[in-house]
């Protein structure tokens, strides 16, 4: 590797946990500040620099004045990634798109409600052509450290095409379903160690549907555990609203 | 071999002096289900447990391995094998469980050898017990014929009572009896209860396939084109789950890491399943098993029909661990039992 | 420069969670303007809870805040709970405790290592205080990671908990993590001397401001979950009654909501916390008080950083002692306390790393039907901007790059957590 | 208790690669580059037309790639034709002369030279096949004696993807070789045949009992060049392909390359069509 790559993050509307993911993985890897040269990264430095060869994107677009800045940064880099569920699938974020988004600000600011810019939350990839993404609420530090050293041997980043449970079972959890607990590990994609299971919750999707999930099945099985529809479409619109709504528009014809 | 007694209440102490010499795993309890685990005393131990959700394949063929490390020096590079063996006890395998090592020795030893299969194998002892009763709604091991064994192991034991009697089979086995005086010489007594035990338990398992097992490759055969694939398909989350919880499933993964030098790092399988979409899709995207119902097909095939073939093996034991997997309800017994009906009306 | 003219506008104010502008605007010496913007975008967190089951409350409202997850996720619990009549078992309420001791760990040893230190050391972030000061910053990361780790023991992770349930939790330490924690913890010490030193040793900005002072305090113990609100000014209230301490509001230039309780502003968090509970810390917390010249009622806002340092000694150390307790008692697998109820109301309250934070719900036969949540930095923000306007005065006669490095300063002592500041204001609870 | 503990373990592993020096990186086309490779000492890699080895790069993974020169023309080196399809082969193409790779194998069946020997050869490669086929036809003319005809039917896309120009022409040039190339696309300077391979089949008569017929290329290609060959009545057992599965280990243990029963890394990948014909998973 000649010079070290020059890598920005920016953050849209998130709640920066990915950031801080990133954060995070420096107490393990500290020598991730000898191999990337960090240019801008406003939730821990003050410098800024718009000279980057990779930039990192936390967060979705949420509103009209998103898109110009996004589209700058898509410019200046050579690559764009998108840091977690906000930025990769809107996030949680396009929980308000099943609202009327009038109502919705009205609820939030009342008579103030026109004071405040927004529209549906959206996926980077909505606004801007990506390169890679990084799953996740927030992003799997390990999967971050992977697509770094990825990035760094020139390769693309690749993150897993199977769902949770093949990591759950690798790990040997008890199924939560046999728990007496429900869990979207078979429709979504893997990448997180199982984490959720692991730790006695079902997997919430956070991370995405796998390519060609069965979802109608999925939902046979979640009836079958006592969910009524409303509780199954709960789940599948908390993590995976963005992509729950767009399965429904092509259903719809 | 030759036979001896171990008197459950010196069980404790066995198990102490094999703690002091090896790795010793066994079933313990988890949340209302079973797993394989390190036991450092007896009390964790459960030899009346059902069924494990992973089988011990793991001990032998773990989830994750390490197969060669590497390390480069400006233009030196230094590749080694890395095989990590540490002497192991597996208590209270399952015959059915028995009967699956049996099949994954030869895969692994058939044609090219594999060194890390064989190096856990050899550094491995087996250590079976008789099941009496059978474990869970899903299991069928009589009907598959792996409800019992007279070799394979190392030592078997079977629950006579207020002993357990033992079968030595190797010397391996003899060794792990080594100075352990609690063991006794079988009496006639013990005999006469071993004989007993046996003989009792056949009628508690139920024949849970409609059919002779001799039939089911020619079964399967006849059944390529069966519409229950398809009905499979539709129910199947392509979860993987069936294939990482049986105990004759070996297929995987490899894949490599490397340090943030790049230059150091090394090369691991890790365990794969051909329920996955991708498995068996190649570069430029052409997916030779793109449905799931021609996974669904090779699956049970593979368990039915292929290993046989190719290992004279059957590739499915009965421990109904994959039907317990299965969120969708796909289980061995209802599948087979279903096709063989619909080939029978197909044939009225 | 005392009568020139000067507009500082910092835009988007780094090193601080969310995004914030300051614009100072004077002219011919005199302040015509002052403001800390937020344009963060709307996050609309109350709006999205409407219609969603109660046990998915603590998960979707986590992700207010990546950096105080695990505070929003014990809060909302805590509302939950008491909207639907859970009791706690004991062990739960050590467990809540004890995660949340973590967090405050985390984020304040972030604050004050990669956020504060950098600019009384005089460079522009941890990066390259990574070449100038590596111990230090090794150690910021070696406690950081511990702190991290201990939440990781008992919820999964601390960016986005998973354990925390309503009711208890889902999955329990076993003894040998909680042994390796407290071990860990004791040999923390040592870097903990070696934060209190540094700390002693780097100068603030001399600036006071009488102000009141908000915290939750509880009779037995230095409070962080649940107890009664109290001010500096006088005054206690029950959490149900959060709502006269907060008197929401909103101003044009922020997305922010502002609150105001007996005078037009008043501050939360750490400095108010010591403020108003220094008589429950932990004695060795107290004594690193003392070392830091630290004395309630301290009214200097960058002292704010000087407080976290004392609430972290505090933290390390009633950890071990919450660790003891539960090794002495042991852990069990238990299930979650069920709800007796499946329609109520309830507010819930915790001390944030930056204040307290509030969150209210009304549950309707399992369904949140509306939900308001107060942010730490909501309340703190009207706080920051009379700050502001009390110091620009006194520091005009400065650079403008000091000027503004000591209003960005100010906001950050402040660890002013914005993105989980904007929020929504008036629900009727009817 | 004294215990013997740890049973002698193994040094190697049929997963350790061999670390071999690239010695050539010829560009073929965009897409393709041809590398030469050298085992450490020069030793020969020992295969035979059809098989293929696993190149390893360290760090990165490993990719089945069929050896595309003839043992007949081994000097102390082999040669491989790589596409650049994905992440290894991308770094790969990104390697040059003197850089090291690793090397397993050879792996799998080659085609049966012998049975071979004595028959008229009917090449029909489409695209990237020629690459392994190269290496049977240049093992075939180096015994051009002992064999019938030789005809060589190669389709590709566009005239830019043809590969081996060279030796194409050199084919071309000698009469002991009917050649016959087809594109889908022609370009400016394109004058022979267009259209998919199956156009030059009416262009050749054939002995088909005495016809030998090996056709490697893309799935779909197989089964329209399949049709003509059975049409032209060449019989099953003499109609030879090569199949293309992913593939992890290359020894028969890691599941991906199944057809059917088959592991195509043991049994194949080099298939007589009487041998497939009967998998429902082969083609
Ligand atoms: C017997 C055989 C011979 C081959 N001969 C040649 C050849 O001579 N020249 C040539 O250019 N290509 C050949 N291929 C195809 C070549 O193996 C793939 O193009 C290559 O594996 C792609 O790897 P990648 O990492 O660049 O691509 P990616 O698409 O990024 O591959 C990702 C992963 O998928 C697996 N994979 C993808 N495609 C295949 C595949 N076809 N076979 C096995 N694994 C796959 C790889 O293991 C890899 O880890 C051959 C394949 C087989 C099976
Ligand atoms: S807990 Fe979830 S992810 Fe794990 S096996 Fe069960 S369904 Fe799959
Ligand atoms: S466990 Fe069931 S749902 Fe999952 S892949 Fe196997 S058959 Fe399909
Ligand atoms: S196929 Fe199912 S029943 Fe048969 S051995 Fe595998 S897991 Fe057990």
């Amino acid at each position: 590797m000649s010079a070290k790559p020059k890598v920005a993050f920016f953050d849209f509307t998130s709640c920066e946990g990915c950031q801080l993911t990133v954060i995070d993985s420096l107490q393990t890897h500290p020598e991730i500040l000898d191999v990337i040269d960090i240019v801008c990264f406003r939730e821990a430095m003050s410098e800024k620099g718009d000279d980057y060869q990779i930039a990192f994107i936390e967060g979705s677009c949420t509103r009209p004045s998103d898109e110009p800045v996004m589209k700058a940064i898509r410019d200046r880099a050579e690559l764009v990634v998108a840091l977690g569920a906000c930025a990769h699938l809107g996030g949680i974020n396009a929980i308000r798109n099943r609202f009327d988004l009038d109502d919705v600000r009205q609820y939030v600011y009342g008579d103030k409600a026109e004071w405040y810019e927004t529209y549906q939350a959206r996926p980077i990839k909505d606004v801007i052509p990506i390169d890679a993404v990084l799953p996740g609420c927030p992003i799997d530090r390990r999967e971050f450290v992977a697509a770094l050293k990825a990035l760094l041997q020139g390769r693309a980043i690749q993150i897993p095409d199977y769902p949770v449970c093949v990591e759950c079972k690798l790990k040997e959890n008890i199924c939560v379903y046999l728990r007496g607990k429900t869990c979207l590990g078979p429709i979504t994609r893997a990448g997180c160690d199982a984490i959720c299971p692991t730790y006695g919750d079902g997997c919430e999707g956070c991370r995405g549907l796998i390519p060609d999930p069965n979802i109608d099945s999925l939902k046979q099985i979640l009836s079958e555990h006592g969910l009524n529809p409303e509780e199954t479409l709960a789940k599948m619109t908390l993590f995976l609203n963005y992509q729950t709504m767009e399965r429904e528009a092509v259903d719809d014809g | 071999m030759s036979f001896k007694v171990i008197p459950k209440v010196a069980m404790p102490e066995w198990i102490e002096r094999l703690c002091t010499g090896y790795r010793v795993v066994g079933p313990k309890p988890l949340h209302g289900q079973h797993i394989f685990g390190d036991i450092q005393s007896a009390v964790e131990l459960d030899l009346g447990y059902p069924t494990t959700v992973i089988p011990p394949k793991k001990y032998l063929l773990p989830q994750r391995e390490e197969l060669i490390r590497f390390k480069t020096d400006g233009s030196q590079v230094h590749v080694e094998t890395v095989i990590e063996a540490k002497p192991t006890v597996v208590l209270g395998i399952h015959t059915c469980d028995l009967h699956a090592i049996q099949l994954l020795d030869r895969v692994f030893q058939q044609g090219y050898s594999d060194q890390h299969y064989q190096a856990h194998r050899e550094n491995t002892y087996l250590v079976s017990i008789e099941c009496l009763q059978p474990c869970i709604p899903h299991s069928f091991c009589k009907s598959m014929g792996t409800l019992s064994v007279t070799n394979g192991f190392d030592l078997h034991l079977t629950d006579i009572g207020d002993d357990y009697a033992v079968d030595i089979e190797t010397k391996k086995g003899a060794r792990l009896l080594d100075g352990f005086s609690a063991a006794r010489d079988v009496t006639d007594e013990d005999y006469r209860l071993f004989n007993r035990v046996l003989s009792d338990k056949w009628a508690r398992f139920p024949l849970r396939l409609d059919f002779d097992i001799t039939e089911l490759p020619s079964l399967l055969s006849v059944s390529y084109e069966n519409k229950l694939w398809d009905e499979l398909g539709e129910r199947c989350l392509a979860c993987g789950m069936c294939t990482n919880v049986c105990p004759t499933c070996y297929c995987f993964n490899v894949t490599d890491e490397v340090d943030f030098t790049l230059s150091a790092g090394q090369r691991t399988r890790v365990w794969d399943s051909c329920q996955l979409d991708k498995f068996a899709t190649v570069s430029g995207g052409h997916n030779f098993r793109a449905s799931r119902a021609q996974r669904q097909r090779h699956r049970f095939f593979r368990k039915g029909k292929y290993q046989m073939e190719t290992y004279g093996l059957l590739g499915c034991v009965g421990c109904g661990r994959c039907g317990q997997a299965c969120l969708a309800d796909i289980n061995m017994v209802d599948t087979l039992n279903d096709l063989y009906h619909r080939h029978a009306n197909d044939r009225e | 420069m005392a009568k020139g003219t000067i507009k500082v506008d910092v835009h988007h104010i780094t090193r601080v969670e969310g995004h914030g502008n300051i614009v100072v605007d004077v002219r011919n010496g005199e302040l015509k303007k002052c403001e800390l913007q937020i344009v963060e975008t709307p996050r609309f967190f109350e709006a999205m809870l409407r219609g969603r089951p109660f046990s998915e409350a603590s998960h979707l409202t986590s992700r207010i805040c990546g950096i105080c997850a695990v505070v929003h996720a014990t809060t909302s619990l805590r509302a939950t709970e008491t909207a639907l009549g859970v009791e706690l078992s004991e062990q739960t309420t050590m467990l809540r405790k004890l995660n949340l001791h973590g967090e405050i760990l985390d984020s304040h040893l972030l604050h004050i290592y990669m956020l504060v230190a950098p600019d009384l050391l005089g460079v522009g972030s941890i990066i390259p205080l990574a070449k100038s000061s590596p111990d230090v910053v090794l150690r910021a990361l070696r406690m950081k990671k511990l702190a991290g780790d201990m939440c990781a023991v008992l919820c999964g992770r601390h960016t986005h908990p998973i354990a925390m349930t309503v009711g208890g939790f889902t999955h329990f330490p076993d003894i040998d993590e909680l042994n390796q924690l407290r071990q860990r913890l004791e040999a923390m010490r040592t870097d903990v001397d070696a934060t209190v030193e540094l700390f002693q040793s780097l100068s603030l900005p001399a600036f006071e401001r009488e102000t009141e002072y908000v915290a939750l305090r509880k009779e037995d113990e230095y409070c962080y979950i649940d107890g009664e609100v109290v001010s500096s000014d006088g005054g206690v209230w029950s959490l149900d009654k959060y709502r006269q301490v907060t008197n929401e509001y909103m101003v044009p230039h922020s997305t922010a909501k502002r609150a105001r309780n007996q005078r037009p502003e008043y501050m939360v968090g750490a400095l108010a916390r010591f403020n108003i509970n220094h008589d429950k810390l932990h004695p060795r917390a107290q004594a690193a008080a003392t070392a830091l010249n630290i004395k309630p009622t301290c009214i200097n806002p960058y002292m704010i950083s000087i407080a976290q340092v004392v609430e972290i000694v505090h933290c390390v150390e009633e950890a071990i002692l919450l660790i003891d307790l539960l090794l002495d008692r042991g852990v069990t697998w238990e299930d979650p306390m069920p709800p007796t109820r499946l329609t109520g109301e309830g507010v819930g309250s915790c001390e944030a790393p930056r204040g307290i934070l509030f969150h209210h719900y009304r549950i309707e036969d399992g369904l949140v039907v509306s939900a308001n949540c107060i942010i730490p930095t909501a309340q703190n923000l009207g706080n920051i901007e009379a700050d502001m306007h009390a110091l620009v005065p006194t520091i005009l006669n400065k650079k403008k790059s000091d000027i503004t490095i000591t209003l960005e300063m100010l906001v950050r002592a402040y660890d002013p957590c914005i993105s989980c500041s904007t929020h929504m204001l008036n629900v009727e609870f009817v | 208790m004294t215990l013997n503990l740890i049973e002698t373990l193994p040094e190697s592993s049929i997963y350790l690669p061999t670390q071999s020096r690239i010695l050539e990186v010829q560009p073929l086309t965009k897409l393709e580059k041809l590398f030469t490779i050298e085992l450490p000492g020069g030793i020969a890699l020992g295969h035979k037309p059809g098989q293929f080895v696993e190149v390893s790069l360290l760090g990165v993974g490993e990719a089945p790639i069929s050896i595309s020169s003839s043992p007949s023309r081994s000097n102390g080196s082999f040669e491989l034709c790589i596409r650049r399809a994905g992440d290894l082969t991308s770094v790969l193409h990104r390697m040059t002369s003197g850089e090291t790779i690793g090397i397993r194998g050879p792996f799998g069946r080659g085609f049966p030279f012998e049975r071979f020997r004595g028959k008229d050869m009917l090449f029909a490669p489409g695209g990237l096949g020629l690459a392994p086929l190269r290496s049977l036809i240049n093992q075939v003319m180096d015994e051009r004696g002992n064999f019938g005809r030789v005809i060589i039917l190669y389709g590709a896309r566009h005239p830019s993807e043809l590969l081996f120009t060279n030796e194409l022409a050199e084919w071309q040039a000698r009469d002991d070789i009917e050649l016959h190339l087809t594109v889908d696309r022609a370009d400016d300077n394109w004058k022979g045949n267009v259209g998919v391979i199956t156009t030059l089949f009416p262009k050749v008569d054939i002995h088909p009992r005495n016809t030998v017929a090996v056709t490697i290329g893309p799935p779909i290609m197989y089964r329209f060049v399949l049709m003509e060959l059975l049409g032209k009545g060449i019989p099953e057992g003499n109609i030879w392909l090569s199949l293309e599965r992913r593939m992890k280990c290359g020894v028969g243990k890691c599941g991906h390359c199944q057809i059917n029963h088959l592991y195509t890394c043991q049994s194949g990948p080099s298939f007589s069509y009487a041998e497939i014909k009967h998998l429902a998973e082969a083609l």
